[in-house]
């Protein structure tokens, strides 16, 4: 199988997974309790937490041990206007957010919040000059994520820092999808707050961390006993920090090299689909994205369909189309770009990882290829589409 | 996700393609929503003789199309305006509950290639109707 | 080392790693996609569902992942008086539920829901007809645990839950120390909501479940991708979840026999200490307990020092003493029980496991006795106690 859905998940690297195996069988300690099989359990905990600051450029006790991005996101935005409610009800995002931050704010907006959504127009960038005019006396957060896990496209983070921070606003961001694969530094960034997940950058799943700047408060949505500063209660997933720990560890060690190959698999992937597939389409800024964000559109195709047939090929990708999604509502992502629906149910995604190889990118290549013009060929859409070849 | 019936007719689509002297189409569904199928029939002293199909969607639309082309060549009109929506389903051995609308999709697209033939309406160039159900604009 | 801590945590079943294993590096697929790696996944954590919802003889479907006990306690108690907020606002809990249950009551209190505090008298378990009083026709949930987790009473849940449902009020119950110990069946039991922690039944850390009755609406308290019907977004941790369907499993195989043989060990390790040691106090009824809880106090000694000194010999254990804690309070479970603030110090919590054994039962009485023994030595209230022996 060729894995090209990194964004989605990633494995665990093996080196993660041996840092972790000691935690389950063995040294099983409840970080909170006082004997040495719990001491033991709580130094690995917080070793792993100075992995994850040293990552991000944090101090250790800034940073908390949560479930996953999702629930790191609902902390910091809930925490934060919860806490803030008697000062303000508005907040600012972009329309691009990953649902853990959308979905969130749809819930605030129907319970008293204001929320203003940042169009980020064709490349899907949000502009500094929009934030500017819409902050109000009223805002109390803006939360826009680093980069955006469909397009891959990165937004200004330092600059809306700045702005957050000249106008005394919390300023979240949801870097999920960036760490282990672009620079990541909480001071550079401005940033208030920061959500991470390890299991987009070959950690577990259900483990992730939330950046907490010293001297931010929140109000924590989940109660009980204490643990994380009261801002995570719940017996601690010792395993589960201690393989984000060690990921986080190898994904400052490698991030440089990696980000560098996977750059060059991802221009090759782009251009080699591009060029040898008529009516292809870039979704999303050609070079301010994610070293291993490609994200395309193929007139007159299904995106589940051209999903369902890669798999057959051996090659596991995503697509933003409706019809592969609950909902049956296309991706509010490329909508947002300004595609027509009919356009962003074509979508597909590939992301890269570095065990990716030249040879599977250029066997992807030939697959899509063979994939869309099969389905184009099962399209009435297709013959539709003026100075499109016909059929006889 | 998908039953191994799904699957197969996904994979090796039946009766996919258009007829020229169709004797009714049918093109039910809206691109905007992802979804779009259009059905062929030919019809020879009231029995469905050849049926095609062309469809823009997901894999159970796919699916749906190439399983309602089989259940109903052979059949009398009366037979195939008999297939059900459910029919279609059932026959695939099952869909997800959200993917049932492309099961609706495919039968509504036979009916209205029965009601067309029945309008005796088949008589538009194929290259039109192309052109007719075309609604993303470009 | 001795482990006599398994109501803290549990170590992970061997059996329970295996079946984990192949979903860290090899399926590490996001069981929300469409391709056959993340089919794979979905099919394992359909299968970990069916394993849950047979221990506690509920259908899959009203089974949902949580990222532990605590949320899953969050989940339910938020989610049901959130939702009916316009039909009352009044809440029955007990005096001696976890923080989980009785952080969130508190957090509730402060936002404008009122909350009773059943006693739970001497012997630690709520009367029926304090329940049946406290009813109002404003209350929307009672929420009472069905084992306590430091001193093991077991509540009287289906006679509660009858009550619930006449009253057609809705009723949550924290199963988190039960399953596994003693047979739980939310049909018999009455309960619409139910929670359950992996990790205290030799599952691991960090996963969670909470039963939901068919018919039974809540509103999340987390926001995001729709995972979970919505109740719990966020990427599934299919590794957790196939521990934790696993570990329910292998705990319904061996529920009756475990809870033989533990209990034997359990009464060994009562009447071994109570003989032995004057002064020496059971906390909570002597037989409506859990198979492996034993909470023991002895007058002028303090708790941390106790379990301190037994990790020094190799025991495991706990104490509700308020030295212990984060917050310098005793448990609030012993003073629920009437106990003085002094004598709460004096607690030692063990609990035990499916591998201990008969000769360390009898290691920890004799360590026990030796340690009381020698804090009783440096005691100041040791000797003011009438009728004590006074050392010369
Ligand atoms: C940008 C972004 N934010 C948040 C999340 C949620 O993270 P998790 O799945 O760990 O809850 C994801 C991935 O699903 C993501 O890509
Ligand atoms: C009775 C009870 N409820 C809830 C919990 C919380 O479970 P978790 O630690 O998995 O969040 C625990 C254990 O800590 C418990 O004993
Ligand atoms: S065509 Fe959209 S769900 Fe089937
Ligand atoms: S005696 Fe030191 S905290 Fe209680």
């Amino acid at each position: 199988m060729i894995y090209m859905d990194h964004s989605a998940t990633s494995p665990v690297d093996p080196e993660v997974f041996e840092a972790m195996k000691p935690y389950f069988v063995d040294n099983f300690g409840n970080a909170s309790t006082l004997y040495s099989l719990g001491r033991d359990a709580r130094k690995a905990m917080e070793a792993a937490r100075e992995q994850v600051a040293s990552l991000i450029g944090a101090k250790p006790e800034e940073v908390i041990f949560t479930s996953g991005g999702t629930e790191s996101d609902n902390i910091a935005i809930k925490g934060t206007v919860y806490r803030l409610k008697n000062k303000g009800n508005h907040i600012i995002t972009s329309a691009i957010e990953h649902p853990a931050v959308r979905e969130t704010c749809k819930y605030l907006e129907k319970n008293g919040f204001e929320v203003t959504y940042l169009p980020v127009y064709e490349e899907g960038i949000v502009r500094v000059s929009d934030l500017e005019d819409a902050i109000t006396d009223k805002t109390i957060l803006i939360t826009i994520m680093h980069a955006n896990n469909e397009i891959g496209t990165i937004q200004p983070i330092a600059e809306i820092g700045k702005i957050a921070r000249e106008n005394k606003i919390y300023f979240h961001t949801d870097a999920v999808q960036t760490i282990g694969k672009i620079p990541v530094n909480v001071e550079e960034m401005n940033v208030d707050m920061l959500s991470l997940s390890a299991h987009k950058v070959y950690g577990p799943k259900g483990i992730g961390a939330l950046y907490v700047k010293k001297g931010v408060r929140l109000e924590p949505i989940i109660h009980g006993g204490g643990h994380e500063k009261g801002l995570r209660p719940g017996t601690e997933n010792v395993s589960g920090i201690v393989g984000l720990g060690k990921a986080c560890e190898l994904a400052e060690k490698n991030l440089l090299e990696d980000a560098k190959y996977i750059t060059n698999l991802r221009d090759k992937l782009i251009d080699g689909i591009l060029n040898s597939i008529e009516q292809s389409y870039l979704d999303g800024h050609r070079t301010k994205r994610l070293p291993n964000n490609v994200n395309l559109r193929f007139t007159g195709i299904e995106g589940e369909s051209l999903v369902l047939h890669l798999d057959s090929k051996g090659v596991a990708a995503s697509t933003g189309s409706a019809c592969s999604s609950k909902s049956l509502e296309p991706s509010h992502v490329l909508i947002a770009l300004g595609l027509e629906h009919v356009e962003a149910h074509g979508s597909l995604r590939l992301t890269l990882g570095k065990e990716n190889t030249e040879e599977e990118v250029d066997y992807v290549i030939t697959a899509v290829k063979e994939v869309v013009e099969t389905l184009r060929k099962l399209s009435p859409l297709w013959c539709a589409i003026p100075g499109a070849e016909r059929r006889e | 996700m998908y039953s191994d019936k799904v699957m197969d007719h996904f994979q090796n689509p039946r009766n996919v393609g258009e007829i020229e002297d169709a004797d009714g189409v049918g093109t039910v569904g809206n691109p905007t929503c992802g979804d779009l199928m259009t059905i062929y029939i030919k019809v020879k002293d009231n029995v469905i003789e050849d049926v095609k199909f062309k469809t823009f969607g997901c894999g159970a639309a796919i699916a749906t199309s190439s399983m309602i082309t089989e259940m109903a060549v052979g059949k009398t009109i009366e037979e195939a305006l008999a297939i059900t929506r459910n029919d279609v389903a059932d026959e695939l051995e099952g869909l997800p509950p959200v993917k049932m609308h492309c099961s609706n999709l495919a039968a509504d697209a036979l009916h209205a290639a029965i009601d067309n033939y029945k309008e005796k309406m088949g008589e538009k160039k194929p290259e039109d109707r192309c052109k007719d159900i075309c609604s993303c604009g470009k």
